[in-house]
Parts: C-alpha cells; structure tokens; sequence
C-alpha cells in the first residue's frame, strides 16, 4: 500500500498543472463483486482518454464513477478517492447534481428524451434556471451546431427526437451535453450502437471537441481508441494494467497481457 | 417397409406395445375431439353476459322510454319517481355520480400520482416491495366495509371540523372512495413509470438533473398515457363505485353543488329503488334499467378510452 | 462558453436539491396516508367490534335482539354462495381461458371475445346485480336463493378469473408444451399432463383473489333482494339467505333503531375481513408453495 | 279444539310470558313447517320482525319465517302477484287500485290491524322554542306556509325552517300527505329521505329541522331528536306509548298499521294461517317494546277469531 | 425446376434402400418469410446425419419440419412433400401423434418436465397408454441405461429432476425420449447449452445411440459434426448448398460458400 502511495504521489506530481481527475487507489464493490480494485488513473485537460478491455473487466462502471452515477446501484461500495480539480467528490458533501453539471455524459445507446429535438437540448439549461427563450435558442443552435447536427435538424426541431436515425440521436445527445457546457464529457462506447458511417461521423465530431472540452471515452474498437485518443488506459479484472501515451500503449505495451489484447488474443 | 421393422434386440418392445394400445383408444381419441366443443361453449358464456346485460337493459330501458319521454329523462333537473306527480330527470343522478367522481379523484389522483412517483422514483426495492402489497390491501377491503367507515366515522369528524356538513353528504363517500382508489391509481401509474427506459433517467441525471426534475420533465411525459389511462379508469371505478355512497350519501335526489350535502348516485338509485325489488311493470321498475342503461354506457365508455389511451402509450418507446 | 453562469448555477443548485428532498418525502407521505387510513379503519372497526364477538355470536341464528343475534346463518350464505361461486368460476374461467389460449387461433374472435371481457371486468358490480335479477331470479324464476346469488356472482367475477387463468396459461415455458409434442402426445394430453399442473398455481391463486371480492360484494345482493331477517339457517343452494356483507349492510342502516347494531356490524366486519385474510393468505402459500423454475 | 283453550288462555292471561309457555305446549301436538313470506313497510317491520322471531322461538322452531321490507307499496307490488309474498306490511290502508289489482287476480286478502303508531313531530333537541305547536301549525310548517321560525312567532329566530321526513317510498309519508294535509304538496325543499337512520341523525344535527316519522323511530332515539307536544285543542300533548292509543289526546296523529293476508295461501298453507293467528292472538304484548301502541285486546281477538274461521 | 425433380430421382435412387425421411422439393413460409426454400434431402437409417450453417439459416425449421412441430407456429405454409418411409407425413390423413411416436425430438436446451425424473421418462409410454407399473419401471430403467444416466439417477429417482445438472438433465431429455422408442431422433444443437464435459458425455452418448437409432442432428459446432456424423447437410439463406458425406464435405467441399463457412470466414 505505501508504494502504491509513493507511486501516486509521483504521478500527481507529473501530472498536476492540468490534471481534472485525479484516482488515487480507488475500489468498487457491488454487493460481493469487486468490480474496480486499486485503480489510480489521472485524467489531463483538454485530451481524450481512451478506456479499452475487454467485456466486463470494469470500464463502464470506472466511467460512471467519474460523475458517481454509480450510485444509483443500491448494494455499490467505494473506497479511496477520486478528486474532480482538487474536490474529493466522493465526499457526502459534494452534491452530485454539481459534478454532472460540470462532468457530463453521452450513453452507449442513444437516450433522448421523448420530447422534441428542441427540448431535449434545451432541458440542461432550462433546469439549470435559464428561462429566456432568446438566449435558450442561441444555446440550442450552437451546440446542435457544435455536436455538427444543426443541418439535419434545424427544420425539424419541433418534432419528436426519436423519429431521427440513430446516428443522429447519438449526436442529439452529444448536443443536449454541449448545452450546459461541461467541463468534462464521459461517453461509454459513444458508436458502438451506430452503422459505420454514423461512427465515423461521431468519431470527427469528438475530435472536434477536444478542442474545448476534456473526453474520457471507453471503447471496445482499440481502432477507435488508438484512432481518436491521446493517452489509453487499459482495464482488466478490474485493475488499471496499463495508461500510457495512446502510441506507446498500442506500439510498445510493456505489459504481456496488454499485447495479448491489443493483439486480439483474447477479449 | 412400415415401422415395426427395426432389428433391436429388446426384451421389451414399447413400439408394438403403443401400437396394441392405440387401437384401443378410440374412445378417449372421440373425447378429445369434443373437448373445443365444450371449451367452445365455455366461452361463449362470457359473451352470453355481454348479450344478457345488453339485452336486458335495453328492452326494459325502452319500455321505460314508452311512458317517459327520453328527452325529459335526459335533461330533467328533477327526479321524483315515487311522488303522485312523478318526474324522471336523470340529472340530479349524474350530478351525483359526477360530483362522488369528482371528490374521489381529487382525493386518489394526486395522492395516487405521489404515491406512484415514490414507489417509481425514489423508494430502495425493499421499500417497494413492502408498501405496494400494503397498499394495495386497500383495494382488498370490501366495499360495504368503506361505507360504514365513511358512515360511522369520516362524516362525524369532518361534521365536527366543519359544521355544514350534513349528516349525510358525497363529501364523505367521496373521500372514502377516493381512499379505496389509491392503489389502483398508484399502481397502474408506478406501471407507466416503471416502463420509461431507465436510459432515459440517467440521461437526465448525467445533466445535474435532480430526481425530482427528472421525474417531472422526463419520466411523467414519458408516462403520461399510462398516467391518464389510470385516472380514466380510477373514474370509471368511482362511478361504478355503489355500496359507499348508499351507506354514506343518503337519498336525496337534489341537484346541486354544495358537497356537504346529500346528493344520490346512479348507483345508489338502483340499489335504493330495486332494495324493495321493485314492483314489475311499473314506470319506476324501468326506470331502474334506464339509469342502469346510462351507467353501464358512461363505465363502458370510460374503459373503452382507457384502453385506447394505454395502447397509444404502449406504441411510445 | 459563456451561456452557463457557474456560480449562479451552483447557488441555484442548493434550493433544487432542497426542493427535490422536501418532495420526496411529500410523496412518501403520500404513500402512507392510505396505509394510514387503512390502519384507522382496522383499529376503529376491532375496537368497536371485538367485544360482541363470541362464541354465541359466531354460531346463533339472527335476531332482532341484539344481545341474542348471531351470524352463523350469514357465515352459512357466505358459505353456500362459495360454494355456487367457486366450482362455476373455476370450471368456467379455467375452460374459456385454455380455449382461448390454446384452441382458438389469433384473429377477429379472438380479439371480439378478449376485448369482451376486458369490457365485462369493468362493468360496475351493480349491473351484474340487474342482470342476475332479471335473468336468474325473474326470467328463471329461481327467486332470491342461494343458486342465483351464486352465479350472479360468478358472472362478476368470471372476467378476472379468465384473464388470470390466461396469464398463468401463458407463463407456462412453451419448450415444455413441445417437449410433450414431441413425444406425440395430443393436445388434451398435453394440456391435462403438462400445462394444466404448470398453470394451476397461478390460476389458484388469481381465482382465490376474485373469489375474495365475491365474498365482500353487497351491491349486487341488494338489487337481487335479501330477506332482512331470516332466522333458519340456508342449508343448500335453493335456500334464501342472507349474506355475511349485506348482515352489515342491514345493521348499519338499522342502528339507528338499536344503537348496538353498529357493534354487531363492526363484528360482522371483523368476521368478514378475517376471512378474507385466510383466503389471501391461502393464495400467497400457494404462490409461494407452488412457484416453479422451470 | 285445542286451538279453542289456547285462545281463552291468552284472552284471559294477560303474561306475556305465561301465555308463550301456554302456546309451545298446546301447538306442540302440530309441529308444522315451511315458510311464511312477509314483505312490505319499513316501519311495521320493527314489529313484524320481532313478531316472527317469537313465533319461531316460541310456538314452531320448524316454520322459517322472513321479514323483507320493501316499503308500502313496493311490498304490495310483491304481495298482489301470483306466488306472491303470504303478508304484506303496510302504514296506511290498502288503496282502491290495489284491492281492484287484488280482485282481478283472485288474491283474497284480509286486512289485520296490528298496532297503532303515533306520527311523532320532532325537532333538534337544542330547539328551545319550537317545543309547543298546534296542530295547524305544524299542517302550515309542511305546506311552506312559514320559510322562517319567526314567521311563526316573532320572538322565534330568523332562521329557515328546515323541513324533513321519510320519502315517498314509506306508508307514513302517504299517510302524513293524505291524512294529514289532506293530500296538498309538501313543501318545495322538504329533504325527504329513504333511511330513518339519515332521517334521524339530520334532525339530531339540524338546530332548524322539523320532521315527522313514526314513534318508534323517535322513542329509541329521545337522546337525539326531541318531539314537539302537539296541541290539538286542549293543551299540547307529547307523543307517547299511552297518548296515542286510539281514544288517546294524541289519536288525530295517531294511524292504525297493517298487515294484509293473503287468504289464499292462509288456506294453501298451515303455517301461514298458524302464523297469523298466533300473531293476533300476540301482537298486544309485543307491540309496546318496539313502540307501538296496542290496539284493544278485543279487537285483536276478533281478527284472531276470524281467521280461526278460515281453517 | 425439371432440372431440380431429375437430381432428385437420381439420389432418391441412389439411397433408396435404406432411406428413412425422403425430403422432395420443399418449401416453407413463416408468413411472409421463405425459411426453407427447395429443400430436397433424403435421411438414412441408422446414420448421423448433420445440418450445419449459420444463424437464422433454417436449420431448426428443417428439423421442426421433420416431426411437423413446425405447425405450431400458425403463419407457416408449406410446398413440397417429405416422406416417411414412403408416407407422405404433410398429408392431412396423416397424425401428428403417430408421426411424433415414431420421430423424437430434443431441443436446445434441456426442457425436462417439472416432474419427478421417474415420471419424465414415463410421460411418453404413459401418454401412449402403458400403465402397468412393471412395464413402466422396466421401461424407466432401460431408457435410463441407455441415456448412460441410470447410475447418476437411479437413487433419486422421485426426485424432481430439475435438481440434476445442465447434462443430466439433457441426457434424462434423451432418455425420455428413448423411453418410446423411437425410430428416428430429431436433435436440435443439444449440447450448445452444456459445459464442455456434459458436452462431451452427450456426444459419446449420441454415438452410442446410432447403432439402435437414426439420427438428425443440427449444430452451430463444425468440429461436432465432422467428429460425429456420418453425412453433413450445409444450410444458407433456406437452401441446401451442399449435402454429402461427412468427410467429403469437411475435407473437399464442392461449393465455394460451403468452404467459406466452414473455414470460419462467416457464420
Ligand atoms: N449493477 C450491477 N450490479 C452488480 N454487478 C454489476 C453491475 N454492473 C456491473 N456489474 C459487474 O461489474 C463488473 C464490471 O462491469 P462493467 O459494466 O463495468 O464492465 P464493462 O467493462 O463496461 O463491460 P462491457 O464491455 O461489457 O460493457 C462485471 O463483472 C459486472 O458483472
Ligand atoms: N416462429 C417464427 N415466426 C416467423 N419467423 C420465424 C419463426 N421461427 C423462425 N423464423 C425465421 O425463419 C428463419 C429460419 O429460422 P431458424 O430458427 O430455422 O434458423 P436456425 O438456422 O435454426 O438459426 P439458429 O442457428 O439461430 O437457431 C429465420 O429467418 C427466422 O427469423
Ligand atoms: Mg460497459
Ligand atoms: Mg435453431
């Protein structure tokens, strides 16, 4: 245990003027499952932080811990820590609304809201206590226009959100993201519901983000992740194998079992 | 090269066996055959009721509209049946039943609705699991059982917090029933709710949205067919609803408003009028099969919405 | 980056999640005032009504005194009216749910005879009154006996019967059904051997539910006509009789004769109720019992 | 001939008691059986009730007796049919048409007076000023010829009358708008109600109710409503078991109740007749415990002799 | 189609003497869906006779159609004949239940009844009227032996057999079905629900089976086939691409999409 903190405080230090997460040896149980086991990880601003492994080693719920919508499984125990720029969110005194204010996230399958595309972007706004309509219509055109969706939609805001393909609802939820300005976007396996195209154009759109926002995407498609991300962490059993520089990660794992995925050996 | 040309070496041979207890079988084999015959007919009766009730309450409702005109008893304001001057306005029944309803609803519809919010939204699965059969216990209760608590115990204490209540009154019954129509209400809107996709939650959460802005502007919206199919039929129940009102409602056939006083039901006519077993042949006897007529086609109606309501919902997600 | 006010969105935040607390538990109240309500009404009738229970109460035969007036005639209608109500609803419910499931094809008479007792479920207790007292006891002409009670309430709740018996029909695994095709069993023998003994849990219990609302209905009693006094105890199913919820119908009407028919109506509720709770009971064991994993 | 000793005993023993154990001994030489049917007002059948459980109890355990009550003239749409009930209770006579009904049917029916009832005037037990009217006055309060207890007597209160009374289903509505109104309409806005019960607990909750109904409904509920003392010409008198006999202060109040016979099944079936003569020979000592007056002991024998005849 | 009815008299020729199910010219709809289009196919007797192909292809409509357990699904149309020793089994004046007696079937995963294991594989003889007590033990014990399951159960017997393990309870399902000793036994990827060791103890047990019975096997398992069948039939889209000896058809397929499948380059 005091090397692991050793270890942590040297990556704290390397890490630090830009550093939004920081996990400093984190565990996750449901009920007996141990899901998530010493992971210390920190996440950079403005980067895009790629998760792979294989099915069920721990990504997603690695994921839903950075905005603790881990919590909504009743039997969910933690320990350690995870520090949102310096705050320790896992502290009952942090409100979460806050954190996902701040941290927002885009699903696996698309879930818009059953409203039309209009109000699905301008819900985060609106709960956030913006009322004025002027300024609700700028927020929703810019960031239909920044989830890169603006064209398809702009005539159709009024209709239901789920007469859209799924490609496009994915991005419809990227905007609703967009629209209250988050600092962070997690997004669990963003394409893995969509048909080539529909991914390539979300993958674009997601590099387009890097440039205001920092990404923490879990993937299945180490194409994807070695495509899109800048630093890669690997998962498995729960553990943090490997997080390194995407290219380092993919060309030269230094650890066996990481070769073995990326190799497609198993998973 | 028929079956039986198979070459094991059993002691037993179970083919041949099948084959000597088949022909025997006949008569069982002309059993089975009969048996969609009599399940046939077994089905039929529950369409024979259907025939009976309408059959019933239209002929004798036509016998009824033979000695008063259907317009008088459409719009008639007064309902006097048994008088030397007898006047058959349906009014001050459907005023009743309506105003009964109405207090019924006002009373399960939002505690209904909160209570569905909680089991959906916000209690663990222990807790869920726990108070729902508890509550639904409630729907369990006879309803003669509910007439004399309204009876025997609600009208005393509202009299006492508000004097102008008459002794008897639809304020009472109306609560009562409302009471006894809160788990339907709970449950079938907790349904609706349940079935929004929990996506659709958490996208709402990931937003810093709290439970509360997420149930009321996500999960209710998504719901609100399920919602309203359980508040149509929640009336169409209310309006059925007989024993609570009889008791507790007394048999006035006023038409008024002021619900501290005693207004009669459809309901509660019938059972009044045919408690004597109403005398066959007269005005009033059809008079019985007339109101009838209308409850049965205002409960149908509402059941009939209902369900179109709750198909349109189901086609949603 | 500009339209979202960090700090004003944080201030903000504090009331939302004070709102959102305070509601919660609004709606949990909400959820307990009918358990509330529900606990008053036990409380009120046992209080009111535990002391005229004896045994003299529970065996003698109605009076007119109330110190003399027992129920075992209305104890003994209930009976009977159970025992019209059970084997008709069963036999019937059960027969017209397998004929639908498993004989009629999908399609317009399906669909005409499902929505129909959809339809039935709902129609007020009251009409099946009017109906059993037209059809039963003037057009059969069997008067207010037993027998027309009975199947006035096997009509009322003939619909919920069907529809359980259906859904348990349904929750039979279908492999199981092949399996007993497969090995050439015809379909009655599949069904008598293999879906019947599947699906009777579920159909007991849904019965015993529906039988339980038959036992606590007085509206359709009242239409049908119920003798107020009746002193002989009903001793078959052509017999008059009286019934366990039209017994506190009467006294609730009549206290205000003999101020202690309340207390012998809080009786009779305490009565009624407890049996409704052994027949709810009943049905949980045989859930639970029963319950199969396949 | 038994039935002779059985009769002289009753007339001559005035003990209730003495004359029940004297009735189980002498009909226990005839066990009968089978049923009699009794259906009709709502206000004998206190009465007829409480007659039929002795008659069980004490003179045939066999005879199953039951006691429906419809109301007057439901009850006699059930008695003037074929199979209808044996006995049909009634607070008022039979009317013309029903006996015509009665005639075309053949049904031959026998009226029985029972016992007499006192039509009792009651109001809130808090009223203390409306607790003397004449009897005119209480004819005006029904009619609506007074909307406010000041119109009647300017020191009374501004207040509206509050009219109240059992509907038209009972004998004693008909009996109160025939007799005495004199068949002119009720007051407009009269609550009139199906239930007593109702009846009661609104006179007992309405400080300006005035209602009428029979005596026994106000005699078991003297802590709930009190009764205006009536006065017919010579200072006002309380409804009471002994002022409403037939001679009494109270007698223009005062109406007699039935129960008509079906002679038919009286000759059909033993136990009916048996049932009616026994309840002749009864009804006095009985009719005072549910608040009834009795009608003379001779009068009741007669009709108990009559029907003796029928056998 | 003259071409179709030449090829067919040729096999029919060529394995008349021993052929049990002759398949000519089938075809069947599910409602609108041709599952099973110009099926010619003839089964031998005492042989293994494999149906392999990918998912959704009409393997187990084939199978179902062999026993007409097919008919339960109430949109299904048919054209064409199949023949039961020389019966033809879709005519109306032929009976299912005869069919059925004479043709097992096992599914997919193990369906024993929620009975006692004694009562499972009595049902079939007892259905068909046997009802003496000795006869049903002797037939109870026989069919167990023979299903290699008798010493695992016979001392829970009364027991209700979903108590048994996955294979146990596959192997009762085959014993339940020997219990009437069929001709032919229909077998639907009956160890694709099994662990490798039951799976293992089933193959041996359907090898065994082959001497006394004939068997048709469907399998989503290649090295199943070709370890334990004697012909192989290759299902695509509804038709038979290739029908032939086993061997021949692994070692030295005639069709091109044949040998694509079985290399794994689809399926
Ligand atoms: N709600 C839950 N309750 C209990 N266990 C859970 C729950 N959610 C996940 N788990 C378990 O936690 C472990 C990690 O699950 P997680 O969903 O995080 O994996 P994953 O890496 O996202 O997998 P996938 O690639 O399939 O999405 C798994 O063993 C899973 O079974
Ligand atoms: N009951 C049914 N109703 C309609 N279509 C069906 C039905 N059963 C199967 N099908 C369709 O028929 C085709 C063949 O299905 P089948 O189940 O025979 O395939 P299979 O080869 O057994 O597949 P698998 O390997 O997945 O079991 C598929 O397209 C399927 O969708
Ligand atoms: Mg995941
Ligand atoms: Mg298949």
């Amino acid at each position: 245990m005091s090397l692991a903190t050793v270890q942590n405080v040297q990556k704290q230090a390397a890490t630090n003027q830009n550093t939004i997460f920081q996990v400093d040896n984190f565990n996750l149980w449901y009920g007996e499952t141990h899901a998530l086991k010493e992971v210390d990880l920190s996440i950079n601003e403005k980067e895009i932080t790629a998760i792979i492994g294989p099915s069920g080693c721990g990504k997603s719920t690695f994921l839903k811990t950075l905005n603790r919508m881990v919590e909504m499984v009743p039997s969910v125990k933690t320990s350690g820590d995870i520090y949102y720029r310096s705050q320790n969110i896992l502290n009952k005194s942090f409100h979460v609304e806050n954190l996902r204010t701040r941290v927002g996230m885009v699903f696996q399958k698309p879930n818009p809201f059953p409203k039309s595309v209009y109000e699905n972007v301008a819900y985060g706004p609106k709960i956030h206590g913006i009322k004025n309509k002027k300024t609700l219509d700028e927020i929703v055109e810019k960031s239909l226009r920044d989830a890169y969706i603006w064209d398809e939609v702009k005539d159709r805001l009024k209709e239901n959100a789920y007469g859209l393909s799924g490609g496009q609802q994915q991005r419809l939820c990227i905007a609703r993201t967009l629209a209250i300005e988050p600092d962070v976007i997690l997004m669990d396996e963003p394409t893995s519901a969509l048909d080539p195209i529909s991914t390539l154009k979300v993958e674009e759109l997601i590099q387009k983000l890097k440039e205001d926002y920092s990404i923490v995407i879990v993937t299945h498609n180490m194409q994807q992740a070695a495509r899109i991300s800048d630093r890669t962490a690997f998962f498995l059993n729960g553990e943090v194998v490997e997080f390194n520089d995407t290219e380092t990660l993919f060309s030269n794992p230094s650890d066996q079992r990481t070769e073995d995925y990326i190799t497609g050996r198993f998973g | 090269m028929t079956s039986d040309s198979q070459s094991k070496q059993n002691t037993l041979n179970v083919q041949e066996l099948i084959q000597q207890k088949k022909s025997k079988k006949s008569l069982s084999a002309k059993f089975e055959k009969l048996i969609p015959s009599i399940l046939f007919l077994f089905a039929m009766i529950s369409i024979l009721t259907t025939i009976g009730i309408i059959y019933t309450l239209f002929s004798e409702t036509i016998e009824f509209f033979k000695t008063v005109p259907i317009s008088d008893f459409f719009t008639g304001t007064t309902l006097k049946p048994l008088s030397q001057n007898p006047e058959f306005g349906i009014f001050p029944l459907i005023n009743g039943t309506i105003m009964s309803s109405l207090i019924a609803m006002l009373v399960a519809g939002p505690i209904g609705i909160m209570a569905a919010i909680y089991l959906s939204e916000y209690a663990s699965d222990k807790a869920r699991r726990t108070l729902k059969p508890l509550l639904e216990v409630l729907a369990g209760i006879p309803t003669i059982v509910y007439g004399f608590f309204a009876f025997t115990f609600v009208t005393p204490i509202l009299r006492s917090i508000w004097p102008a209540v008459d002794a008897t009154n639809i304020l009472s019954p109306g609560i009562v029933m409302g009471v006894m129509i809160i788990p339907m209400i709970a449950s079938l809107s907790e349904d609706a709710m349940s079935s929004v996709p929990n996506s659709i939650r958490e996208g709402a959460f990931a937003l810093g949205a709290t439970k509360l802005e997420s149930t009321f502007k996500v999960v209710i919206p998504g719901a609100l067919s399920g919602i309203i199919a359980s508040f149509i039929l929640g009336i169409s129940r209310a309006i059925g609803e007989t024993m609570i009102v009889t008791i507790a409602s007394g048999s006035s056939k006023n038409f008024t408003f002021d619900v501290t006083e005693s207004m009669q039901t459809m309901t509660a006519y019938i059972v009044e009028v045919a408690g004597g077993e109403a005398p066959a042949g007269s005005t009033i006897y059809f008079s019985l099969y007339a109101v009838a007529m209308t409850l049965f086609v205002f409960t149908l109606l509402m059941n009939l919405l209902a369900r179109y309501v709750s198909r349109k919902f189901r086609e949603e997600y | 980056m500009n339209y979202m006010d960090i700090q004003h969105v944080q201030k903000k935040m504090k009331t939302r999640i004070v709102k959102n607390n305070i509601l919660k538990y609004i709606f949990l109240l909400a959820t307990v005032i009918g358990l509330v309500v529900l606990a008053t009404l036990i409380i009120r009738v046992f209080t009111q009504g535990i002391g005229a229970i004896n045994v003299d109460f529970l065996t003698g035969h109605l009076s007119t005194a109330p110190e003399r007036a027992g129920i075992m005639g209305a104890i003994l209608g209930t009976l009977w009216l159970m025992a019209v109500v059970i084997p008709v609803t069963i036999i019937i419910g059960i027969g017209t749910a397998l004929y639908l499931e498993l004989y009629l094809k999908e399609g317009r008479t399906r669909a005409l005879i499902q929505t129909n007792i959809s339809n039935l479920a709902g129609v007020p207790s009251i009409v099946y009154g009017i109906l059993g007292l037209t059809v039963f006891v003037r057009a059969m002409d069997l008067g207010n006996i037993v027998l027309a009670g009975g199947l006035t309430l096997a009509l009322l709740i003939l619909p919920i019967v069907i529809v359980a018996a259906q859904e348990s029909i349904r929750s039979v695994p279908q492999h199981l059904t092949e399996a007993s095709y497969g090995m050439g069993a015809t379909k009655w023998q599949t069904i008598r051997r293999i879906i019947l003994p599947a699906a009777l849990p579920g159909m007991l219990t849904g019965s015993i539910l529906a039988i339980s609302r038959a036992i606590g209905e007085t509206a359709p009693l009242t239409v049908i006509g119920i003798p107020a006094l009746l002193i002989p105890f009903p001793e078959g199913i052509t017999d008059k009789f009286t019934a366990l919820p039209m017994q506190i119908y009467y006294w609730t009407l009549d206290a205000v004769l003999v101020e202690e028919y309340a207390k012998l109506a809080s009786a009779t509720i305490i009565v009624l109720l407890l049996l409704l709770f052994i027949l709810n009971s009943v049905a949980i064991i045989i859930r639970n019992k029963f319950q199969q994993r396949y | 001939g038994s039935d002779d000793e059985s009769e002289s005993n009753a007339s001559q023993d005035d003990q209730p008691e003495d004359t029940n154990s004297e009735n189980e001994e002498n009909e226990s030489s005839e066990e009968l059986e089978g049923s009699v049917v009794i259906d009709g007002s709502g206000t004998v059948y206190p009465l007829m009730s409480r007659m039929a459980e002795e008659y069980m109890i004490n003179a045939q355990q066999g005879v199953s007796v039951e006691v429906s009550r419809s109301g007057t003239s439901a009850g006699f749409e059930k008695f003037l049919v074929e199979d209808g009930t044996d006995f049909n209770d009634a607070s008022r006579e039979i009317k013309d048409e029903e006996q015509a009904k009665a005639d075309e049917l053949g049904i031959d029916v026998k009226e029985l007076k029972v016992a007499l009832d006192g039509l009792s005037i009651v109001i809130n037990p808090n009223n203390e000023f409306a607790t003397e009217l004449s009897e005119q006055q209480v004819i005006d309060i029904f009619l609506g010829e007074y909307t406010q207890w000041s119109d009647i007597n300017s020191d009374w209160p501004e207040e509206k009358i509050q009219t109240y009374g059992p509907n038209e289903n009972h004998g004693t509505y008909e009996f109160f708008y025939e007799e005495i109104l004199d068949e002119q309409d009720l007051v407009e806005d009269i609550n009139l109600q199906q239930d007593y019960s109702t009846l009661v607990t609104l006179v007992s909750e309405d400080e300006n109710a005035i209602g009428f109904f029979g005596f026994g409904y106000y005699d078991n509920n003297q802590d709930k409503v009190q009764a205006v003392q009536v006065d017919f010409g010579d200072g006002p008198v309380a409804p009471s078991l002994e002022t409403i006999g037939e001679e009494g202060p109270y007698a223009n109040f005062t109406r007699p109740v039935f129960t008509y016979l079906n002679v038919n099944h009286a000759k059909e079936k033993p136990q009916v007749l048996d049932y009616s003569i026994w309840l002749m020979e009864n009804v006095n000592d009985y009719a005072g415990e549910v608040g009834f007056a009795p009608i003379p002991d001779e009068e009741a024998q007669q009709l108990a002799d009559e029907l003796k005849e029928l056998k």
